[in-house]
């Protein structure tokens, strides 16, 4: 049965039990970390870590009680909540680095395409690793930034590991990839000609941890040690870049000289709210949202 | 059994099953079961004739061509696998291994070689439906009767006529289980091949609305495949009696009380 | 005389290597040629040093036992009831005329449609995706029982009632043989479909085994390795078929498909 | 005891329409031997069938001890004219008589000797092991004898049973069945085409008319009992007998039976 | 053409041993109507299948038509002892009968006069449109045949193939297969149980030894080659043939061919 009410206390008062929903990816670095270094046990969480492809499996295994806590993209959870589905944000994810150019993610096409800037887009094919997603609302903004016509962008939906090798054959015009795939690209010779999670707003919060509300309302006090070990785990991640590297190791099956030319992303502790209400806007005005959520309802 | 008793029978276990799936849902607050009636009204709301045209009917069209594409292929490779034991022991365990890939890990590899368009989808939905009926197929063929083959033999009856004659015919019955097998699996293969490199179809919209958070019009769209897989084995059964009438009438002829 | 039975048993097997080794040799020369980028098709040589590598990895045998135990529990029950609820419900008019429109109903329903359902049941375990095994592969046995139950040959069927052989009889010495064949190429259907759906459910649900080592090999990049996991997939389901046309040869020795092929002609 | 009572049995399936048995109504007695001869397609076998309950009269009804047949009565064995299809493939042959034996729930050790005694009977000591498909076709029919023999039947129905063996074999067949008959007092319904063995074999001969069928001549063999090959052969009254089963034969092939009622 | 070669033929599959032809050598010239008598299981059925070419001899050749069999000889039409496999269920009666026809390129009016012809010298007229499994054994024993007549083949193996019909239909294919047999002066192999037939029909009768068999005795049968049903079995020479023939096969059975060689 999905009736997980509470975190499953273990008997006798010992750690208690948590199951965390993440993906395998760069971005969650911090709570592997975190983990490694105490920050969980240290507040009696006995912390699981559980990997799934993407959100899909993650949000339905948290809303049932199967995991305490899930990562999720911003986006998504906007999507979530406009659904009323009850959750709630409980700590920052992964921001941007905010620098045009060195982010973590970017916007890339053929060395030789005609392609020059994000407003050459309109009527081209962008891939995405899921559409109607962050990754559509960022490039779009980054099109509008450069004063291209947004809407006229085709996107195509391809799992990033699939998106070189169809830029390569001409079969798309453009890929949006984070890292690791970034620096394949770059290696490729790929051009890159936006970093659009720049572009869609000042350091923005790229995704977060969540629980659901039936965990918050019955157990509070585990909600907020859970928020605390993610603090100190995503400032301890920020200022340690080489342990974050070693620790992707770990989880991901990234080569090792791959993983030291990564640019890694920012783990500022608490979520840029002002990132998200943007975020939500551009979702709108896409259409990707019907209505703009309550977002002071999910943000912590 | 008249015309009553069969729609009473075909659609009695439905409604029940219906009906306890409505009672026991009723009022559900769960985010991810929400009640039958909410589903009934999202399907409403959801498949309206834009949305069919948009999404279903393409959906469809690469449907029939990817399962006419196995269906061809493999009933051709199978005949002559199971007419030949040489091509058979050559063939089969590389075929064996092509069949054991799941086709999420496999689609990369076709986008790789056919790009990203419906070719590749109906490649997908024919590669993913082949196997039930190339499996019946080579058996079927296989398994054909020894003294028909020999009169086949001795009449010098050969080229065309065998295979038509003997080969498919006899393999026909289990053709057809192949070809039933495989109508469903083509269905749940294209809402597979809908889930990579796809802007349009009944699978992408099912996977739109599960990431949207849409559930009861992602529940909506399985109702959808469900009654589409439903239709599609009736226009089967239609097809079968009509082709195997020698083989039912075989059976039937001696029919008990 | 025993030479030449022994060459004969053994060629079958050596045909079917040589089968596999045109097909590895392909994969090898096309991406050398440029036919494919060798980046993202690499030569098998390539595929097989990463799967080298994965043999090494403790963490690969772990993932392999897990795929090993889904796949085996769910075909297992997949098989067990598909061919119990085939056998019933061919067997019984009645229930093959109430149940078609339902089994037609949940049949096309993809497993993948089930995934929140099955997480939101049981979370990234190994249950959630064994639930997703049994549902793919039982209709694939389930079909092949109920079409293989109505291939009854109808004097074999007249003699049975006309000796008054009782249910448990004709069960088990009438329909069950007749059925036989395609119960066999089912369990062959299943167990390819059970090792897809246990790679699958585990790449995307993320419970432990190969397939989650895929999941990981793709979203780091690692190319070769992705191959290298393939590889290992795939020739598991040859080894299935393999152990399965053994059975096949043993329960089926009656059957015309294996008589032609005793007696050389 | 079997009564056919204004049988009737049309065949209309894919197009086409037979009308097979046109009115059949005879009775054999509990015990009794009988012999059916008829032309081919005559509908012999659609009559033991029907006798068999396995296939319902369009019209009229039949009656096998006493009982209205709706399904295949107890204590009744049939040997078809399909032989070699109605042997099971799967099992041995030894397994395909002992077969309808376990449904009787007898004990293992006493069907083992009954198949052994049966195959035995029929001349096939020692192909117990073999499968149906290693036999040759006479073979076949032999298990499919020794089967409905093992069974003990109180009613046996055999249709064309010695088709397929050769003379010699044919004779002791015929003579094994006749003490089979003796031995059990089973009721017999005897189709063959070989009007000699009818008249050899049988108490009477029931002969009937081409399709749609009818009774067209029902004669009483007052032969001894005590039969064997060469003597009861050489009977004067044999060769009268058969003389006149003989000529029914023709006057039936030459009327019609669409000329008649 | 048949010419028999010190021909062995044994099974061994499935645990089970059997010497089936032991060694036969003997030649049907061209044109001939050859007759084979033999006890049932003895090897008929398997010396057939050889000659056309079905299964590969253990030692020995055969040849057909002065060519080595290793594959069925064109030419060559065979009548299968299990005639009810060997009909398409999934074909009519007439596509039965035609499909060699095609398989021979013959235009489709021609075709269709063929199998008509046939099947009405069978005495089938008028079931062209009927599946096979719609008829009485009988009947599709005689679609069988006519198929086998239609082929106009240069030599015809028959196994048994009057087993299944009644004793007037049979005297009536009997003569309709000499009438064949003189018209197209085919080569002719006959498998049969009736002695009488055997004798009736053809001008020489092979007698074969039980398995693993041997020729125990050939005959020459010197009756005319004009013959019909009432005053050639009344001829007391065919009497004397028959009598000869039964009192060969009686010494076959009772020396068991283990005693000789
Ligand atoms: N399953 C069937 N469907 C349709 N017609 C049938 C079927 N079985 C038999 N018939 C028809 O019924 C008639 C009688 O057939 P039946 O088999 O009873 O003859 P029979 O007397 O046994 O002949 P034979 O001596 O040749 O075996 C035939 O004309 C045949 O065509
Ligand atoms: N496919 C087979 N496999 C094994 N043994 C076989 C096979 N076919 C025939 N035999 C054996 O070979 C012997 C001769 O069989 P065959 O069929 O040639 O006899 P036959 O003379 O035609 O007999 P019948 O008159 O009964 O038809 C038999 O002992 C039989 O058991
Ligand atoms: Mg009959
Ligand atoms: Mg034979």
């Amino acid at each position: 049965g999905g009736s997980g009410d509470d975190a499953p206390a273990a008997p006798g008062g010992g750690p208690d039990k948590v199951n965390t929903g993440v993906i395998a990816i760069l971005d969650v670095a911090p709570i592997y970390l975190g983990k490694e270094k105490g920050f969980f046990s240290k507040r009696n969480i006995d912390l699981t870590l559980t990997t799934a492809q993407g959100g899909a499996a993650i949000l339905p295994a948290v809303l049932s009680g199967q995991y305490q806590f899930g990562f999720s993209n911003t986006i998504s959870l906007l999507l979530a909540k406009s659904q009323n589905a009850p959750v709630k944000v409980v700590s920052n994810g992964n921001n941007s680095t905010g620098v045009d150019g060195k982010d973590f993610a970017g916007l890339f096409v053929k060395a030789d395409s005609p392609i020059r800037s994000p407003k050459d887009l309109a009527g081209r094919t962008v891939a995405a690793n899921t559409l109607k997603n962050i990754v559509e609302t960022s490039v779009k903004s980054s099109v509008k930034k450069d004063g291209g016509d947004a809407a006229a962008v085709k996107f195509t939906e391809l799992p990033f590991p699939e998106q070189l090798p169809a830029l390569q054959a001409g079969r798309v015009d453009a890929i949006f990839v984070v890292e690791p795939f970034q620096q394949a690209a770059v290696a490729a010779g790929a051009r890159k000609i936006a970093s659009s999670y720049v572009d869609a707003a000042p350091d923005l919060t790229v995704a977060m941890y969540f629980t659901s509300q039936q965990l918050l309302s019955g157990n509070p006090d585990l909600v907020a040690r859970f928020t605390e070990a993610m603090k100190e785990s995503l400032a301890y991640a920020d200022a340690h870049p080489d342990e974050v590297r070693t620790v992707l190791g770990t989880y991901t099956q990234i080569p090792a000289a791959v993983r030291e030319a990564l640019v890694l992303p920012k783990w500022p502790p608490d979520v840029n709210r002002q990132s998200v209400e943007t975020l939500a806007d551009l979702a709108v005005a896409d259409g990707l949202l019907g209505q703009k959520p309550d977002i002071a309802a999910l943000l912590p | 059994m008249t015309l009553l008793r069969r729609t009473l029978l075909a659609l009695g276990l439905p409604v029940l099953l219906v009906a306890v799936w409505w009672w026991a849902s009723a009022g559900s607050t769960d985010f991810y079961r929400p009640a039958l009636s909410t589903i009934l009204a999202a399907f409403a709301d959801t498949w309206t004739w834009d949305r069919v045209r948009a999404d279903v009917l393409p959906s469809l069209a690469r449907l029939a061509a990817g399962y006419l594409l196995a269906l061809t292929g493999g009933v051709a490779l199978g005949v002559l696998i199971g007419g030949n034991r040489h091509v058979r022991a050559f063939l089969e365990p590389l075929l064996e291994f092509l069949r054991a890939i799941p086709p999420p890990v496999l689609v990369p590899v076709f986008i790789l070689l056919s790009g990203v368009g419906d070719r590749t989808k109906v490649l997908v939905i024919a590669f993913g439906c082949v196997w039930p009926i190339l499996l019946n197929t080579v058996e079927g063929v296989r398994g054909r009767d020894e003294v028909l083959s020999d009169t086949c033999r001795t009449y010098r009856i050969g080229g065309g006529l065998r295979l038509w004659h003997l080969l498919l015919r006899s393999a026909s019955p289990r053709i057809v289980t192949g070809a039933r097998q495989a109508l469903a699996i083509a269905l749940i293969v294209m809402v597979i091949s809908e889930m990579i490199a796809a802007d349009n179809g009944l699978g992408f919209a099912v996977l739109q609305f599960q990431r949207g958070f849409q559930i009861p019009a992602m529940w909506s769209g399985v109702l959808l495949l469900g009654l589409i897989g439903v239709l599609l084995a009736w226009g089967f059964r239609w097809a079968e009696r009509r082709m195997l009438g020698w083989y039912y009438g075989q059976r039937a002829g001696r029919r008990e009380w | 005389m025993t030479r030449a039975t022994a060459g004969a048993r053994a060629a079958p097997a050596l045909l079917g290597l040589l089968g596999l080794a045109v097909f590895a040799l392909v994969f090898e020369v096309a991406p050398r040629l440029g036919v494919v980028p060798a980046d993202y098709a690499p030569p098998t040589s390539r595929v097989l040093a990463a799967a080298g590598e994965q043999v090494g990895r403790p963490a690969f045998w772990a993932a392999l036992a897990d795929t090993l135990l889904t796949w085996g529990t769910g075909l297992g029950i997949a098989v067990v009831a598909g061919v119990g609820a085939g056998v019933l419900i061919g067997a019984v008019p009645f229930l093959r005329a109430a149940t078609a429109t339902t089994v037609e109903f949940l049949r096309p329903i993809p497993s993948v449609a089930l995934i929140p359902l099955v997480i939101v049941l049981y979370g990234s375990t190994i249950r959630s995706t064994v639930v997703l095994v049994v549902y793919a592969a039982f209709w694939q046995v389930l079909v092949q029982v109920l079409y293989g139950v109505a291939d009854l040959d109808p004097v074999a069927r007249d003699t049975a009632r006309s000796y008054r052989l009782g249910r448990r009889l004709q069960l088990r010495y009438l329909l069950w043989p007749t059925a036989l064949p395609y119960v066999l190429t089912g369990i062959r259907l299943a167990a390819a479909v059970a090792l897809i759906l246990a790679v699958t459910g585990e790449l995307v649900i993320g419970s432990p085994g190969l397939g989650k080592e895929i999941d990981l090999a793709q979203q780091g990049g690692a190319v070769p390795a992705v191959y290298a996991l393939i590889l290992v997939t795939g020739l598991l389901g040859v080894l299935a078929n393999v152990g399965l046309r053994v059975l096949e040869r043993h329960v089926l020795a009656w059957h015309p498909s294996s008589r032609r092929e005793v007696t050389p002609s | 005891m079997l009564e056919v009572d204004h049988l009737n049995k049309v065949y209309d399936s894919h197009g086409r329409r037979v009308e097979a048995i046109g009115d059949l109504t005879f009775t054999v007695p509990e015990g009794q031997f009988a012999c059916v001869v008829g032309p081919s397609g005559c509908g012999k076998t659609t009559l033991l069938r029907t006798l068999a309950g396995l296939l319902p009269p369009t019209s009229g009804e039949v009656q096998v001890l006493r009982r209205r047949v709706t399904e295949p009565p107890a204590g009744l064995a049939v040997v078809f004219q399909e032989y070699g299809r109605s042997l099971f493939p799967w099992l041995r042959v030894r397994d395909n008589v002992e077969l309808p034996l376990r449904a009787q729930r007898i004990a293992k050790a006493r069907r083992r000797e009954l198949a052994d005694e049966a195959l035995a009977a029929v001349g096939l000591a020692g192909t117990g092991s073999a499968y149906p498909w290693q036999l040759s076709g006479g073979m076949q029919q032999r298990v499919a004898i020794a089967r409905a023999i093992a069974y003990q039947p109180r009613v046996l129905l055999m249709d064309e049973p010695f088709a397929a063996v050769d003379a010699q074999t044919r004779a002791d067949l015929e003579d094994l069945i006749r003490s089979v008959w003796q031995r059990l007092g089973v009721t017999l319904l005897f189709v063959t085409h070989d009007i000699d063995e009818a008249v050899y074999l049988g108490q009477r001969v029931v002969i009937l008319s081409a399709a749609p069928t009818r009774v067209a001549d029902d004669l009483d063999i007052d032969l001894p009992a005590d039969r064997d090959q060469l003597t009861t052969r050489a009977d004067p009254r044999f060769t009268e007998l058969r003389s006149r089963v003989y000529a029914q034969i023709q006057k039936v092939k030459a009327d019609p039976p669409g000329k008649e009622g």
